[in-house]
Formats: structure tokens, C-alpha cells, sequence
């Protein structure tokens, strides 16, 4: 009986040590939580956003901090990997609030985190910003803390179709594809409503498993002589995709995209068939945007990038960066200093709710009302193509740096 | 043996159930309530894998359909969660009994790879249909009381050790599983069904899964198919009973909580390594398969047992002698 | 004449083209020991398995205690009281001895405690009481054969099947053996029993049924039995062969 | 109707990547019972060597399969002796714990590979990867892309070489009476343990070459592992699991099915009747379509 006694205490010893309280220390720097897929199915996305993450502290941290009322303050990231999974990142989350005690938090990549993570920050009051989920589905759930400033592809992805609607002649039929995942079903849903609104008919629409070899589909697409095929996908799906248009040959008139055609590796993977692919963006290094905090354009942006991580940014990073950007003009505008206050993490919503300013990456504005509930609907949808390995903007017809190529020259003739 | 139990048990229950009271941290408590969700994963994977030696590379899916049936019933019906949540045990049961009279008959490999093809067919049928969201998964309510899922968790993953003790250690449940294990046919001459019995271990090992599934729903939120449906529940399961050691009930629960601990040691403190964390875990496994393939409980009980097996030896008859007195 | 405890009618046996028993019949009484006998492959084992309930017969049927039996399932027929051994022996190599014979005393004490200490009582009378402890993979084969009878044992049968108890043990372990056996029949138990070793086999049947192809070639007293031409030409053939 | 010639050949071209996928993996079950999950990291190093020799030394991916076979047979042969261990020990369910193992060892490479290659995903020039031969007459047509036709015929000269080897050598034989029987076959002179390592060197050296192909025909990445595992496991089990001459036309089954089910049926169902099938199969005759499975 004595050694079960001994354990006991044993193990209640060890539970006091594990439960050290954390006095809250008085700082002279916002700590700001990351919670972020370092791991798992969505590690590269999760990666990327880090990245995004990084270069806005790195470069607050360069200027001397975040000016609030005079007197500057550095910020430091502390990161919790969600691992892909929501569970994951609701205890990631728990963590940052009530152990390292951060002030506000830069969200995850994916949306499915994002909806276990959400309700965390809502329990604690504590504001976060996600740099680049873009799910629909985040916003009608109408979370008072959670902002993002990546607009929600129901948002962004009418744009090109829109652009290639403009065209003369313009594409008449269309067939539509999308990845059986979140981000990708609510692309290919919104290339379908964009391409019936704009009158152009679909021929086929199928939501497929995700990661599949798409070979024999697109057989069967290339019977129906699409003019556009627009597909909803990952990085690898979309140079799979790529590949068995190529192996099967059938070139259609335009092929659209969405996130992963502005990633590097899209383009080196591909080589020259990745020319003249459509792609939706909100962002791109050339990018006309002005701004007076940190980066005074994109092209700055990009360079920084390149020299920080020699590679080159896309809209994911510096919607990332943008969501710190978003969260020091809050900041200041309130004057609240590290080791907020609930009242004050509550007045910091307020702020965010009010913000409209032009960064790098484009304007910074929440709706604050409606399906894009705090979404960012301040920016103005790209539709991009890749011309000769670059990514060029090519509408909508306002702001373009280049004429869309049109159709899309055969394979073959590569 | 029963006696040990308690002496053992009981203590550390008590600290369980005394900790909120001492401890506040929010985030230690969430880490505690999955660690011992994942234990009850554990146990209840093991009454299959380790005692009856049926590797069910679907246990995931009874998670997955437990908290499936209740965040439905709770969303779509209206159900209060004190009766979705039952429901989610007996949707597990009741899938166990379906899925099991055919798939039991399999032997060995076949039997895990057909577990594991129904299991990501599960996965599939939730990510195509409507009701159920499809990828975008389903959202709860939020009841975020830490103390509320705590206890809830920590008193059905108790109730389910406690059960599995006594049918597993206790009664002669257990001891008619190793039979089946060790030799079917063998076992049929004995007198056993190893249909019956197999069954019976399949819901045993279903329902408390299917509950844990409804409770996990209701804490985290937000469920969807990859995070509940996917191959994590299962894999995860198996590889904190072989570490733990298969075939006891104490090998699972040190499994799993060495297992967790690391896991969560390593992203809460060690993000930035992140990677070497599925490298390290990876090594652990295999070299643990190489060096204690009966896990670590096994291994530790083997070095008693082997000690124990020598004076045995010396000792046996008179031994035998005496516990025949007493049976007399 | 005492009604059969076990009335075997006309069983046929066939594996898809293969007749493995063919409409054998033959009956044992209460209390006596059976021998079957014959070459190999004549299907010994098949009848084994048929009787136990392994196999259900193709035809013909099987009256236990009066009762048909015929493709009733082998733990169905243990409640029954038929007990039965495996030529090739296979301990629950994971559990130790006591386990082993524990398990087959659940069958009628239920209760663990029960159950334990009918299993130490066959453990003794069975000669493996001071290895009770020990895993069953550690016994020799003579352990193993032991264990194997006293499972069966265990199971408190009327009716005992052995297969090959005495093959392969060495003189003094087979006489224990043989001893236990005869110690069993003192004590009213049925047994039919297949044995290779003819000494043995000759010494301890009561009466012997001779298999050859899987047909019954011959059945009666041992010595009557030994006399028969066929029995001579089925063993001699094989011994020629 | 029109379109039918062309779900076949893009099912047969499929099934033609799933052959080779399986075959090694079937053979190395047939020998050693040995299941393993590492298979898809192994078509996923594959991969990335074909990549990055190809990247290095500018010759084309299939000139350099001969030497990502040497290579990575190397590294299987010298693997084997730990998993022989595994799957002799004494205690604990040896099938089992082999699984485990090679779960694990699975796990790491997974990790391995995400630290060393990052996270994008890559694609292998070669020099088939852009040409496609077309076909039409009676209003059919029909397009055959080059590097796809190339995988078929590597994956028919690796099932005709490995049938070679098993029934025409004495390392065949060798293999055979293993399969058949682990202690006779050493009774008779064979020498078990070096025979084992050359098969699990073999099916490391053969699934390793296929990963360059999948490079070539879809893709390279650090998570690309697990789907194939999956493949895997449909074609050995379809073909009765250690089955080798039953692989071809469970592979070809594969393909076809989902070419079939993504054209002619609801292509978001494909994957669901895939395991569907699978496990339909499983319950029906778990010893594969031709029941010989060991």
C-alpha cells in the first residue's frame, strides 16, 4: 500500500510542476501567436503562409517596430503547428491564448482548421487574422474574431471567367472541374455560376475525388471540344491536369486555374506548357498597388521576398503579410500596447472592422456584414496568365499589363 | 489481480478527477482530454488487434460515424447532445453488426485490408454526400467548457477501461479471445463460437470508438471527413498499442499516453522541428517492432514473467500443491 | 444390447472430386474404446473432422446419444460431450498451460474461479500440474499431447476423439499415455481413437474399424481383425508400396 | 459510344502504371508474407531520383532506370536482414508486426523526404512526354501519348523478365520453393536468407524504377507516397495476394474501372467504387479473382 501511496503523490507532484503559473510578464513586444500547418496534407500551403508571416515581423523588426504612439515596439511569432488537423489546431490555438499569452494570432492556411481554431479565439476574445484561407464557408459562420484578408474564391473567381467572357470571339462552351476538397469544389462552383451568368455553356461539371489521375475524363472532355476548361485543384492536381491534356493532346481554347498557377512550382514543373494557362489571383509582383507602410509596392515586395527566401512570393505570402499589415494599423489606431487587455483586444475588432487602407498587396477591407463577413472585399480580383514563365495580368481590362493570349497555342506546336 | 487494479487504479483515477480543481491551465486541460480520448481509442482498438488478433484498420471509421450520428442528430434533428451522443455508440454498434458478420470471416492480412478498403469507402460516401457537408464537414455548436468535456471524456474512457477489465481480465471473455487468437479452429473444439465471439469484441471495440467520435464533435466544433474518416484514428491507434504493448490493457494506456505526450511535446515546443517529428516517430515505431515486439508493457512484463518462470521451475509442485489444497 | 452412443450411417465425404470417406457406417457403445485404423490417407482424419463437426458430411448422417449431429458446428457438439484432440498438435502458444486447460473448463464451470480449479485438477491427473505456470510453447511434444488430452479433458466429455496421442512419443512417455487412457475407460469414458502404432492400438481397443480408401474394410476384435485378408493386403500394399 | 475505344486504351494505359506498381510488391508477399506499407515511399524515392539525376546528368529518365535500379536494389538488399528479423521473431504476430514495421519505416521516409525535397511538387522531362500517336477510322478515334505506351511496355518487359527469372533460373527455383515452403526450401540448399534479400532488393530496385516512370507520367512530390500504397494494395489483392501472374489483369482491371467510371458514370464516385470493388472482392473470394492467392 505504501508504494501506491507514494506513486500517488508521485503524480500529483509531477501535475503541480506541469501547471507552473505563467505570471503575466509586462513586455516591451507584441507576441504574436502562428497557428499554422507545418506538417501534414497541407504543409505546403501551411509553409508558404509562414513565410508570409515571417517577412511582415522580419520587416517590422527592421523599421524598430511597430510605432504605437511614439514609442516602438518589435514583435515576435510564436508558431504551433495545427499538423492539417483541426483538432490539432483548436489545442494549438488553447495554447497560444493561455500559455504564451499572445496578443493577437495570424491564422492557418486551410479552412478546415480555420473553423476548429475559430471558436477558440472567439472563447478567449482574442483577434486573428488568416493570410490566406479562402473558403466561402469560414464567413456565414459569422466568427466576430476571425478576419481574412485572401477574399474568398466566390469572390475572386468570377473575375477571370468574366475576362475571357470579354473576349471577341469569346469561348462559348465550357466544361468545369474541380477537386473534391473545400477550396477546390467552391472554385469549381463559383467558375460554374460565373460561366452560366456570363452566358457561356457548360458542358459538364464534375466534382471529382481528389488526387486522381484525371486521364480518361479528360478523354471524355476532349469529345465534347470545350473551349475553356477551368479546374479547381492543388499544385499537384493542376500539373497533373497539365500533363494529361498534354499526353492526351487536346488543347483547348483557354484552360483556367486557380490558386497554384501563380505558385513557382507550377511553372518548373511545367516548363513551357505552363504558358498561356489562365489563373484567378488577387496578387501578383506586378501588381500595380501602392502604399505607405512597409512596402511601398509589390514589386518591393517581391524582392524582398526573393532576397529573404529566394523565392518567389505569390498571393497566399502576401496576403500573409498583409494580414499583419492589417493587424499593426489596427494597433496604432487604438494605441494599444503588448499585454492587451480583453476591453482593448475588443476594441482592436472594432478597428480591424474599420480598416481601408492601401497596402503592397491591394486595399485592406472587411465587410462587415453579409456572406463575406469579415473577408477582405477591399481588393480588386485579378485574372493572370502565364506568358513566357511569367505571371502577367491580363484583367480585368482596367488595370491589365498585357493582352490575354488567345486561344492558347496547340501542345505540339510548343 | 483485482486487487492490484485497485490499488493502482484507483489512485490515479482520484488525481484525474482532482486535477481541474488544482490545475487551471486551459490548454494543459485540452492536452489531458485527448490524451485520454486516445487512450480510450487505444483500448478499444486493442480488444480486437491484441486480444482476439483481428487488425481493424477501420476503427477509424466507427470515430468518424459516432461523431458523424451525433453532430447530425444534433444539427439536422435537433437532438439535445446527452441523447446524440448515445446514439453514436449504437450507430457504431449497429455498423459493427453489419459490417462484421462479413468482413469477421477474413483472415490475417485479408481482414485488415478489407477493414481498411470499407473504412476509406466510408470516407468517401461523407466527402460525395450533402447531408453531411461533404468536404466542408459539419460545424456544432460551440460549448467550450473545458471542465464539461473533461470529465465527460475522462468518465467514459474510465467506464470503458473498467468494463474492458472485467471482460477482458476478469471474466472469461478475455481468456476465450486469446483463444481465438492463438488458434480458431483449435478453439471451436473447446467448445467456443468464435463467430459469437469475434462479433461481440467487434461491437465491444465499435461502440466505445463510436462514442468517443460524438464527444470529439461536440469539443472541437467542426468535424470533416479528413480529420475523422482518414486513416489518422487508426493509424495512430495501432501504433500506441504496439508501442504500449498488445494484448494487455495497461500496454495501450502507457502507449498511448507516451505516444501523445511526444506528439504534443514535440509541436508544442519543437514547431520549428517539426518535421523530424514524423522521422523520429516513424524510428520509433519500427525500431520498437525490431527491439519489444511485445511493446513496452510486454517487454517489461516479459523480464518479470521470465524471472518468474525460473522460480516457478524450482518451486513449481509444491506450489501446485498448495493452490490445489486451496481449490479443495 | 445398450442403445450406440455414437451411430455413424453411411457418411460420405467428398472435396470437390475427391471422396474422402466413402459410406462408412459403423457404431461405438457406451464405454468401450474404438480403433480406427488404416493407411495413410485413408481418411481417418477426414472422419475425424466429420464427426467433430468440422466438416459436415456430404451424406449420410451421424446419431450422437441418439440424437442426429450431422453438420452441427464442433463447439456445439462440445456442449454435447464430444471431446476431441488434433493429430497435429497447436497449444494456444500464447497462453500459458493452465490458461490453455482453463479455457476448455469454461465450457461447463463458467465461473473463472470455478473454472480455474477444474483446471487444476486436470493438470493433475494429467501429470502437468507443475508446469501450470509455464507458456505453452515451452512444452515438449510429449507435453503438448498431454495438453491436447487434457483440454479435451477439460471439457468433462462422454465421448472422446483421439488423434495420434501416442505417435512420436518415446517408450516410457507413450505408456503413460496408454495408461491414462485405460485410467479414462475405468472411469466409463467412450473413446474412438486413430493410432499409427499398431502395439498400442491392438492392446487398449475394445474393437477396431479399418479404413482403407475411405471406405470401411473391416470391423470386429482386434485379433478377428488382424486375421482379415484385406486388412493384410491394404497394409501390405502400403508397406509394398 | 465514339468514346469507348478510348476509355479502354486509357484504362489499359492506366492499368499499365498499376503493373508495375504491384508486381514486385506481390512477389516479395508471395516470398516473405510481408505487407508492405512502405511501398508507395519507395515509388516516391523512385521519383525524386529519376528527377534529380535526370536534372544532374541530362540524360533521359528511362535511360536512367537501370541505374535507380542498382541503386535502390542496394538499399533493399541491405534493408531486408532487419525486416527477416521482424517477421521471425518468435513472439507476437510476425505478419503483423511486419506491417507495423514498414508503417513506420514508411512514416520516416515520408519525413525524410518532405525535409530533404520540400514540399512542391515536381515532374520529370522526358524525351516520350510530349508525343501522342492518333488514331481515327469508322468515326472513332483515338490518342495513344507516347510516354504512357512507353510505361505499358517497360511495365510488360519487367512482368515478362520477372517470369524469366522465376521459371527459367535456378535463383527462380530457389525463390519458388521458399515461397512454397520457408524450411524444406533450406532442407534442399537454399539459401534462405540470401535469397530474401535479393527479392526484397529486387521489388525495392523494380518499385523504385516505377516511381521514375510515375514521374515522367504524372508527378513528383514528397506526399505522392500514400495513393500509390493504395493502388498497390487494390492490384495485389484483386490478383489473390502473392499471385504474380494474376497482377497484369487485376491492374488492367484497375485501370479500366475507373477509366469506365470516370467516363460513363459519376467520375466523383470513382474512387468510392474503387474500394467499393475492393472490398466486395475481399469478402467474396479473399484469395483474388483467380482464388490463388497464398
Amino acid at each position: 500500500m505504501k508504494r501506491s501511496l507514494l506513486f500517488t503523490l508521485s503524480l500529483i507532484t509531477t501535475l503541480m510542476l506541469a501547471t507552473t503559473v505563467f505570471a503575466e510578464e509586462a513586455r516591451n513586444f507584441f507576441k504574436v501567436g502562428v497557428v499554422i500547418e507545418l506538417s501534414g496534407d497541407l504543409a505546403t500551403g501551411g509553409n508558404v503562409t509562414k513565410r508570409g508571416y515571417d517577412l511582415w515581423a522580419q520587416e517590422v523588426n527592421a523599421k524598430g517596430g511597430i510605432d504605437i504612439k511614439g514609442k516602438k515596439y518589435q514583435v515576435k511569432l510564436f508558431y504551433a503547428d495545427a499538423q492539417s488537423n483541426p483538432s490539432s489546431g483548436a489545442s494549438a490555438a488553447e495554447r497560444l491564448i493561455t500559455q504564451e499569452h499572445v496578443d493577437f494570432i495570424l491564422g492557418p492556411y486551410s479552412s478546415g482548421v480555420t473553423m476548429a481554431v475559430a471558436p477558440v479565439v472567439e472563447k478567449y476574445k482574442i483577434p486573428m487574422i488568416t493570410g490566406s484561407a479562402e473558403s466561402p464557408l469560414i464567413w456565414t459562420n459569422k466568427f466576430v474574431y476571425t478576419f481574412g484578408t485572401v477574399p474568398p474564391v466566390n469572390f475572386s473567381g468570377a473575375t477571370p471567367i468574366n475576362t475571357l467572357a470579354s473576349l471577341n470571339p469569346a469561348p462559348k462552351t465550357a466544361v468545369i472541374l474541380g477537386s473534391n476538397d473545400t477550396f477546390s469544389k467552391a472554385t469549381a462552383e463559383a467558375f460554374k455560376a460565373a460561366a452560366e451568368h456570363a452566358k457561356i455553356k457548360v458542358l459538364k461539371f464534375n466534382i471529382v475525388p481528389a488526387g486522381q489521375d484525371l486521364t480518361p475524363l479528360l478523354s471524355a472532355v476532349r469529345g465534347l471540344k470545350p473551349d475553356l476548361i477551368a479546374f479547381g485543384g492543388h499544385d499537384e492536381e493542376l500539373i497533373k491536369m497539365v500533363k494529361s491534356l498534354r499526353q492526351i493532346d487536346y488543347t483547348p481554347k483557354a484552360l483556367l486555374m486557380h490558386y497554384g498557377v501563380t505558385e513557382p512550382a507550377f511553372v518548373n514543373a511545367l516548363g513551357k506548357d505552363a504558358n498561356q494557362v489562365f489563373g484567378a489571383s488577387v496578387w501578383t509582383a506586378n501588381a500595380k498597388t501602392s502604399s505607405k507602410i512597409l512596402w511601398p509596392n509589390a514589386a518591393s515586395y517581391a524582392a524582398a521576398s526573393m532576397k529573404a527566401f529566394n523565392t518567389p512570393a505569390d498571393y497566399t505570402q502576401a496576403g500573409s503579410s498583409a494580414a499583419g499589415i492589417a493587424f499593426q494599423v489596427a494597433l496604432q489606431k487604438i494605441g494599444a500596447t503588448p499585454g492587451m487587455s480583453e476591453a482593448q483586444r475588443t476594441s482592436l475588432v472594432k478597428a480591424l472592422e474599420q480598416v481601408d487602407i492601401d497596402t503592397f498587396y491591394g486595399k485592406v477591407k472587411f465587410a462587415t456584414s453579409g456572406q463575406y463577413y469579415h473577408a477582405n472585399v477591399g481588393m480588386t480580383p485579378l485574372t493572370v496568365q502565364i506568358q513566357d514563365g511569367k505571371t502577367v495580368i491580363v484583367g480585368p481590362a482596367n488595370i491589365k499589363d498585357a493582352a490575354p493570349q488567345y486561344p492558347m497555342k496547340a501542345w505540339k506546336g510548343r | 489481480m483485482k486487487d492490484k487494479i485497485i490499488r493502482w487504479g484507483l489512485p490515479v483515477l482520484f488525481v484525474l478527477i482532482a486535477m481541474p480543481a488544482v490545475i487551471h491551465d486551459t490548454f494543459f486541460l485540452r492536452v489531458v482530454t485527448e490524451a485520454v480520448m486516445w487512450i480510450g481509442l487505444a483500448i478499444a482498438f486493442d480488444v480486437l488487434a491484441g486480444y482476439t488478433g483481428y487488425l481493424n484498420f477501420g476503427h477509424g471509421a466507427f470515430f468518424g460515424l459516432g461523431a458523424y450520428t451525433t453532430a447530425l442528430l444534433m444539427m439536422k434533428a435537433g437532438w439535445p447532445f446527452a441523447l446524440a451522443l448515445p446514439m453514436g455508440g449504437v450507430m457504431a454498434a449497429v455498423a459493427a453488426l453489419i459490417a462484421g458478420f462479413p468482413t469477421l470471416r477474413l483472415k490475417g492480412a485479408y481482414f485488415a485490408i478489407a477493414t481498411w478498403a470499407l473504412s476509406r469507402a466510408v470516407q468517401q460516401l461523407a466527402l460525395i454526400m450533402d447531408i453531411t457537408g461533404g468536404p466542408d464537414g459539419m460545424r456544432l455548436p460551440p460549448f467550450l467548457n473545458p471542465q464539461f468535456f473533461y470529465y465527460l471524456m475522462l468518465a467514459i474512457v474510465a467506464a470503458t477501461f473498467a468494463l474492458l477489465w472485467y471482460l477482458l481480465e476478469h471474466s472469461p471473455f478475455g481468456l476465450k479471445l486469446k483463444a481465438i487468437r492463438e488458434d480458431e479452429q483449435g478453439a471451436m473444439a473447446l467448445g467456443l463460437n468464435p463467430t459469437k465471439l469475434k462479433m461481440q469484441a467487434f461491437i465491444l471495440s465499435a461502440v466505445p470508438t463510436g462514442i468517443l467520435g460524438g464527444v470529439y464533435a461536440y469539443w472541437i466544433t467542426f468535424i470533416d471527413p479528413a480529420s475523422t474518416l482518414g486513416d489518422l484514428i487508426s493509424d495512430q491507434a495501432l501504433v500506441m498499442v504496439v508501442f504500449g504493448g498488445m494484448g494487455t490493457l495497461i500496454g495501450p494506456v502507457i502507449g498511448a499516453i507516451l505516444i501523445f505526450a511526444f506528439k504534443t511535446l514535440f509541436w508544442a515546443y519543437l514547431s520549428d522541428f517539426q518535421l523530424l517529428y514524423l522521422i523520429i516517430l516513424g524510428a520509433v515505431i519500427a525500431l520498437s517492432v525490431v527491439f519489444m515486439p511485445n511493446g513496452l508493457w510486454g517487454t517489461l512484463g516479459g523480464f518479470k514473467k521470465k524471472k518468474r518462470d525460473h522460480e516457478n521451475k524450482l518451486e513449481t509442485s509444491l506450489e501446485a500443491r498448495l493452490q490445489k489444497n486451496e481449490g479443495e | 444390447m445398450p442403445e450406440p452412443i455414437l451411430k455413424v450411417d453411411s457418411v460420405t465425404k467428398c472435396f470437390g472430386g475427391l471422396t474422402a470417406v466413402n459410406n462408412v457406417s459403423f457404431q461405438v457403445q457406451p464405454g468401450e474404446i474404438v480403433g480406427l485404423l488404416g493407411p495413410n490417407g485413408a481418411g481417418k482424419t477426414t472422419l475425424f473432422n466429420v464427426i467433430s463437426g468440422y466438416y459436415a458430411p456430404t451424406s449420410g448422417s451421424i446419431t450422437f446419444k441418439g440424437q442426429d449431429i450431422s453438420g452441427k458446428q464442433p463447439y456445439t457438439l462440445a456442449t454435447h460431450g464430444i471431446g476431441r484432440t488434433f493429430q497435429v498438435v497447436k497449444p494456444f502458444a500464447g497462453l500459458s498451460v493452465l490458461e490453455n486447460v482453463v479455457i476448455a473448463s469454461f465450457l461447463r464451470y463458467p465461473k473463472r474461479a470455478d473454472a480455474e480449479r477444474h483446471a487444476w485438477q486436470i493438470l493433475e491427473s494429467t501429470g502437468l500440474a507443475d508446469r501450470a505456470n509455464l507458456s505453452a510453447a515451452s512444452l515438449t511434444l510429449a507435453g503438448r499431447k498431454r495438453l491436447e488430452i487434457g483440454k479435451a479433458l477439460a471439457l468433462e466429455p462422454s465421448f472422446l476423439l483421439l488423434d495420434e496421442v501416442v505417435a512420436g512419443l518415446n517408450p516410457t512417455e507413450a505408456d503413460r499415455t496408454v495408461e491414462l487412457i485405460l485410467q479414462l475407460k475405468q472411469q466409463g469414458m467412450t473413446i474412438l481413437i486413430v493410432e499409427h502404432i499398431m502395439r498400442v492400438i491392438m492392446n487398449i481397443s475394445d474393437r477396431l474399424v479399418v479404413l482403407n480408401f475411405g471406405e470401411k474394410i473391416a470391423e470386429g476384435a482386434a485379433a478377428e481383425v488382424a486375421k482379415n485378408p484385406l486388412v493384410i493386403e491394404a497394409y501390405l500394399g502400403e508397406a509394398a508400396a | 459510344m465514339e468514346l469507348l475505344p478510348q476509355a479502354l486504351m486509357d484504362g489499359i494505359l492506366l492499368g499499365g502504371i498499376y503493373i508495375t506498381i504491384a508486381i514486385a510488391f506481390s512477389l516479395t508477399y508471395g516470398v516473405m508474407h510481408i505487407i508492405d506499407f512502405a511501398v508507395g515511399e519507395w515509388i516516391m524515392f523512385g521519383a525524386f531520383a529519376g528527377f534529380y539525376l535526370n536534372k544532374w546528368t541530362g540524360l533521359d529518365p528511362f535511360l536512367l532506370l537501370p541505374v535507380v535500379f542498382v541503386i535502390f536494389g542496394l538499399i533493399g538488399c541491405l534493408i531486408q536482414p532487419v525486416i527477416h528479423r521482424v517477421l521471425s521473431g518468435s513472439k507476437g504476430n510476425p505478419l503483423l508486426m511486419g506491417l507495423v514495421f514498414t508503417f513506420g519505416l514508411g512514416l520516416m521516409f515520408q519525413g525524410l523526404a518532405m525535409t530533404v525535397f520540400g514540399f512542391y511538387s515536381n515532374s520529370t522531362p522526358s524525351m516520350f512526354s510530349e508525343g501522342s500517336f492518333f488514331f481515327e477510322k469508322f468515326g472513332f478515334s483515338l490518342t495513344i501519348s507516347t510516354v504512357r505506351l512507353a510505361g505499358l511496355i517497360y511495365a510488360l518487359a519487367i512482368t515478362m523478365a520477372l517470369h524469366y527469372l522465376l521459371k527459367k533460373t535456378n535463383f527462380g527455383l530457389g525463390v519458388r520453393a521458399l515461397a512454397l515452403n520457408k524450411d524444406s526450401a533450406g532442407l534442399m540448399g537454399v539459401n534462405g536468407k540470401r535469397t530474401g534479400a535479393l527479392v526484397y532488393g529486387l521489388y525495392v530496385g523494380v518499385t523504385a524504377m516505377t516511381g521514375v516512370l510515375i514521374g515522367c507520367i504524372l508527378s513528383v512530390s514528397a506526399g505522392m507516397g500514400p495513393q500509390y500504397t493504395i493502388f498497390a494494395f487494390f492490384v495485389v489483392v484483386l490478383a489473390g495476394m502473392g499471385y504474380l501472374a494474376g497482377v497484369p489483369w487485376a491492374a488492367l482491371l484497375l485501370g479500366m474501372v475507373q477509366s469506365i467510371f470516370l467516363i460513363y458514370f459519376d467520375p466523383g464516385h470513382t474512387l468510392l467504387a474503387v474500394f467499393a470493388i475492393l472490398y466486395t472482392i475481399l469478402l467474396i473470394s479473399p484469395k483474388g479473382l483467380f482464388g490463388r492467392g497464398v
